[in-house]
């Protein structure tokens, strides 16, 4: 019965994360703002439901498979991110005037096809 | 346990519209991106608590390969906005 | 048992011959010339009874299900017909060694003349009507390679195709009519047509039909422009296929239908016998104003074979009977003709009468050939060709309804025939004046002598044209037995004789004979006529100007059809599954009851997101978004999958949508960001109508089409055979793999195919365009 | 080259391995649960694509030296194998066949003859995808990179 009750909590816990991470993907202004919100369910907020149902779920089978996974997702997410990141920044994208400090802007040559 | 996973299935369907409106208003490409790597992971979540909604775990199959779609799907379109510029 | 065996030597000879081609030499054509002596020595065999009664005839199933019975029935005008093609086939063969000069691509040459000679011989011995038709084809297509074998002449390439257009529409037309006879009769068997002998419209269009494919292949009048056009095929091809062989098949098939149609179908006697005589006449007419000696005989044939076509189109017992004669006495001395022909042309290099003087010293025995053979052609007495003509003549005044008439074209046509003939022995032989002869004139002396070798075969057929003419029973047995096969037992009774006293038919042959004398000696009291005949159109002009007309037309509606824009493309093939099903669906629309929208809340949430997704996706102006949100609707339907329980669907989906997206990027590089404006003014509204029309179409059409089915899904049976049939649980996998593997390895062929298609398509080297840009 | 992100390259090869690996999973579990050849195919075919992504066509070489008709006609010719095999044996064209079989290791495993033809199924998708990723990756490159340097952009 502990189980189902610690299952219920980190599953419901990451339903509402996904869910406010998503609302932040509409508030924030710029891409890079949004990309910060949206590795937030992709990581935590997964890991968290999986975990969860790992908790509950009956044959080993799947109980591996859903570890396996979070392992993954936790891997690949942050990587994915990066990437869309560093493409972004280097195809020029503004960031939005609430930024305080770009450190970016002399490390990388946005040359390559920044829109001038 | 059925009555809380069809809120947390009800609460994951809010998360995807909002990715949706995402995908449609982002201006630039990236945002887009983002927006669909969301969408799947609220779809491996859904089907996690699809499968302990429902005690069976064949389904969870489904959930490796869309968890390692996503990374690839979004490498993919991050090489391309690198190459075209996503304005 | 025999036939088959000498069918298939020639099958296999063809094989070896072009296997060989190189290292033979010029001996490969005496490697070939087995098949036509093969056929020699069975029919030999025959002849002297040697043979067993069943030999001649056989029966072979090819393809049972559409009647396709392989049975050789070998009769008396088959072996007439074989005689032809084997003796003259072995001779042509023979004479060939010594026409060609020694080139490396005569194993191509002698297997397609093996071949044709198989084709002729299995035309002139089955049966079965689709067999005939297959080896009218083979014919066809041999004529077309032999034609233009001389490929780096365009003259050649051009008439041989001229050759292969008209025949092959000939041929079109006979399988038309041969399929409307058969199936009016009943069976695909010749003589079961004719015992039937069906008049119904559609039996009577297949006549027609066929009338018009016998035509084609016999150039008669207005299809014969392409014989003259075959001229350009090296001589041995003219002589075997042009002259005594191939141009006969119409003859074959009009000569098989006549007896049993004629009396019949009213309109058949009529229209053959008419066509005959025109063809003879103009046939002849062309031939007494033609310089080249090849372009005369042509000429002479058409006009031979009209006649041919007039005496056995008739079906009277007694024309059919002189038909074959002269069948058989034309195939001796136009044969010999054109290989003497051959032997000067060779020899003096020029075919131009204008250009020859003084051939007959120095090359007597080619000479003396070529005379006799132009008397036969003439029916000058004691040949065979006399005995032809005078059978002819003698029949056409017995006949009842038509007969003045056809008596009368039979003499004028002797007339000119006489007279072309002279032409020819003039033109060929003589030795002239300066005036008769053009200035650039082949000294005689420069007209090396002929090898003896190359004179032979003409010489053998000059005796044989001879001999038959006074020793008539060998010739007669062989025709009297041609006869009995086509008409019937009755017919046993008309034989050849040399000599039918005076009567009318040797007065009418004289008088044709001066008659002949006196237009070739003073061309001039025939003027009149010229100009009548001037005005006629040259039918090789309407074929060019239709063969013109029909390619400026199709580049047109190409222009039109493809204008190469993708959307129009896309727009067109909607809208006809728009009209087509679409209509077939609204008519009769059976829409399930008890339609189950939707069972729980989550689809529909699901179902809303991919419907926004999927008008987003229409809307977006940038390509690769588009893309991004057809991979939202691509998830969608995955999870939808996943919710009705549908686990290997659900993997599927998301790996293809995956795998397009990723193709999708890398080809999306290459393109234009963003899409196009449509610049016309209707085209955005036009593709919502023609979009959404075919959104409802699917939607409406499947749900009809589940409907539909009424005999209960196949599932519950796979579903219970599954585990102990299949050996797994998963019974989508077992069907895939086991219970209906064929299909699986269909589309597995399918992948690929389109595999090495893309990859075909996407290496081709492509050179950009003046943009600089590489096309999409 | 400027456009590799090691970070990309640490964590693929990881990820290609396991991607590889579930696919064959999925094949061999594929008569009894979700999977089967043509998925497992998929699998691993995106995890090619995911090497092109990272190192381009030269690192799908790498891994997969082998030319993509190899792998097709390998995997018909397979599929065709079970088949006549069937034929041979079963009588009938694609005949199945079962067998119980004891495999040291993993205990009983009862393999049928249908697995021969998915493995063939699975090398046919493979195939297909590297033909894909060759064609409309590799040689799409030669002329992108030929174009840019026309134009003067150091791509």
């Amino acid at each position: 019965m502990i189980l189902d009750v610690l299952a219920g909590t980190m599953m419901t816990v990451g339903c509402v994360l996904a869910v406010v991470a998503t609302i932040g993907l509409q508030r924030f202004p710029d891409v890079f703002a949004r990309m910060h919100a949206a590795t937030k369910p992709a990581t935590l907020g997964l890991a968290l439901v999986l975990l969860g149902a790992a908790l509950v779920v009956p044959d080993p089978g799947s109980r591996a498979k859903l570890v396996l996974v979070v392992i993954l997702q936790t891997l690949t997410a942050p990587v994915g991110s990066h990437l869309v990141g560093r493409a972004a920044y280097r195809a020029g994208t503004e960031l939005s005037e609430q930024t305080l400090v770009d450190e970016l802007r002399d490390a990388v040559d946005t040359t390559g096809s920044r829109p001038d | 346990m059925i009555l809380l996973t069809s809120v947390l299935l009800g609460l994951l369907a809010v998360s995807a519209a909002l990715c949706l409106v995402r995908l449609l208003r982002g201006d630039s490409l990236a945002d887009r991106i983002v927006a669909l790597d969301t969408m799947l992971v609220v779809v491996v979540c859904g089907i996690a608590i699809g499968a302990v909604r429902s005690g069976s775990g064949i389904f969870l199959d489904v959930m490796v390969v869309a968890s390692l779609l996503g990374f690839t799907g979004t490498a993919l379109v991050a090489r391309f906005i690198e190459r075209r510029g996503a304005r | 048992m025999a036939v088959v065996a000498v069918l298939v030597l020639h099958g296999l000879l063809a094989l070896a011959a072009g296997l060989s081609g190189r290292r033979l030499g010029r001996r490969v054509l005496l490697l070939v010339a087995c098949g036509p002596l093969a056929a020699v020595v069975l029919l030999v065999a025959h002849a002297l009874g040697l043979l067993g009664s069943g030999a001649l005839a056989t029966s072979v199933s090819w393809v049972p299900s559409i009647g396709l019975q392989f049975d050789l029935v070998l009769d008396g005008f088959g072996i007439l017909f074989w005689w032809l093609i084997a003796g003259i086939g072995l001779l042509v063969m023979v004479y060939a060694t010594r026409y060609f000069a020694p080139r490396d691509d005569l194993g191509l040459f002698a297997s397609m003349l093996v071949l044709f000679a198989g084709a002729m011989l299995l035309l002139t011995s089955t049966d079965n009507v689709l067999v005939l038709f297959v080896a009218w084809e083979l014919t066809s297509i041999t004529s077309y390679l032999l034609i233009g074998f001389d490929d780096h002449r365009a003259e050649a390439r051009a008439s041989a195709l001229q050759a292969l257009l008209v025949t092959g529409a000939g041929g079109l037309a006979l399988l038309g009519g041969l399929l409307l006879v058969a199936g009016s009769a009943g069976t695909t068997s010749l003589t079961g047509i004719l015992v039937v002998a069906p008049t119904d419209p559609a039996a009577q269009a297949g006549f027609a039909l066929v009338v018009l494919g016998a035509a084609t292949k016999s150039a008669q009048v207005p299809v014969h422009f392409w014989l003259p056009g075959a001229m350009s095929a090296p001589t041995p091809v003219s002589a075997y296929l042009h002259s005594a062989t191939m141009v006969k098949a119409g003859i074959y098939v009009l000569a098989r239908f006549a007896p049993a149609i004629g009396p019949v179908v009213g309109w058949w006697a009529p229209v053959v016998v008419g066509l005959g005589g025109v063809t003879m006449l103009l046939g002849g007419w062309r031939a007494l104003r033609a310089t080249d000696l090849k372009e005369l005989l042509a000429y002479g044939t058409v006009s031979q074979l009209g006649f041919i076509v007039l005496l056995v189109g008739h079906g009277d017992p007694e024309l059919v009977h002189a038909g074959a004669t002269l069948l058989l006495a034309h195939a001796l001395f136009k044969a010999t003709l054109f290989l003497a022909v051959g032997v000067i042309d060779h020899q003096a290099g020029t075919r131009d009468l204008r250009r020859l003087t003084g051939i007959a010293r120095r090359m007597p025995t080619t000479a003396l050939a070529l005379l006799v053979a132009a008397a036969s052609m003439a029916g000058v007495i004691p040949l065979f060709g006399f005995i032809a003509k005078e059978a002819a003549l003698e029949s056409t005044l017995h006949v009842g309804f038509g007969g003045p008439a056809m008596t009368a074209v039979v003499v004028v046509g002797s007339v000119l025939t006489a007279a072309y003939a002279l032409r020819l022995v003039w033109g060929s032989l003589a030795t002239k004046g300066p005036d008769e002869v053009d200035d650039d004139v082949v000294e005689p002396r420069e007209v090396a002598r002929p090898a003896p070798g190359f004179e032979g075969p003409a010489v053998v057929l000059t005796i044989l044209t001879v001999a038959f003419g006074v020793w008539v029973a060998p010739a007669d047995a062989l025709v009297v037995g041609a006869t009995t096969a086509l008409v019937g037992p009755e017919a046993a009774d008309i034989h050849l004789r040399l000599w039918h006293g005076f009567g009318l038919p040797l007065l009418l042959s004289s008088v044709a004979l001066v008659g002949g004398w006196v237009v070739w000696r003073w061309p001039g009291s025939v003027r009149r006529v010229a100009v009548v005949t001037a005005r006629v159109p040259d039918m090789e002009d309407v074929y060019r100007g239709s063969l013109r007309g029909l390619l400026a037309w199709a580049d047109r509606i190409t222009a039109v059809v493809q204008p190469g824009s993708l959307p129009l493309y896309g727009a067109v093939v909607l809208s006809t599954v728009l009209l087509l099903p679409g209509v077939a669906v609204l008519r009769n629309l059976a829409l399930p009851e008890g339609l189950v929208v939707a069972e729980s809340g989550l689809q529909v949430a699901i179902t809303a997101i991919v419907v926004g997704a999927a008008i987003g996706a229409a809307r977006v102006r940038r390509r690769l978004s588009a893309v991004l949100l057809l991979g939202a609707v691509g998830y969608g339907m995955a999870v939808l999958f996943v919710v009705q329980g549908a686990p290997d669907l659900a993997l599927t989906q998301l790996l293809v949508e995956t795998l397009s997206l990723a193709m999708f990027v890398l080809v999306l590089r290459r393109l234009p960001e963003r899409f196009e404006s449509t610049p016309w003014r209707f085209g955005r509204p036009l593709r919502v109508v023609v979009s959404l029309g075919t959104g409802i179409f699917v939607a409406v059409f499947t749900l009809v089409a589940a409907a539909a089915n009424r005999q209960g899904t196949a599932a519950a049976d796979f579903l219970e055979r599954s585990l102990p049939e299949g050996g797994g649980r998963n019974v989508v996998n077992v069907i895939l793999t086991d219970f209906r593997a064929l299909d699986t390895l269909g589309e597995i062929t399918v992948l690929v195919v389109a595999a090495i298609g893309i990859a075909l398509m996407v290496r081709t080297p492509v050179e950009p365009d003046e943009r600089g840009e590489v096309g999409p | 080259s400027p456009r590799r992100s090691v970070i990309l390259d640490v964590v693929l090869d990881l990820v290609f391995r396991t991607a590889v690996l579930f696919g064959l999973f999925l094949l061999f579990a594929g008569h009894n649960a979700p999977g089967g050849g043509f998925v497992s195919g998929l699998v691993i075919g995106t995890a090619l694509v995911l090497r092109y992504v990272a190192g381009g066509a030269a690192e799908v070489d790498r891994v997969l030296p082998l030319e993509e008709h190899v792998l097709l006609g390998a995997g018909l010719l397979l599929a065709f194998a079970s088949g006549a095999a069937g034929w041979i044996f079963g009588g009938a064209f694609l005949y199945g066949a079962k067998a119980t079989l004891e495999i040291p290791v993993l205990g009983t495993v009862n393999a049928t003859s249908a697995l021969v033809f998915d493995v063939g199924v699975d090398l046919v998708v493979i195939g297909l995808v590297l033909g894909l990723l060759r064609s409309l990756g590799a040689a799409a490159d030669r002329d992108a990179d030929d174009v840019d340097t026309r134009r003067g952009v150091a791509s």
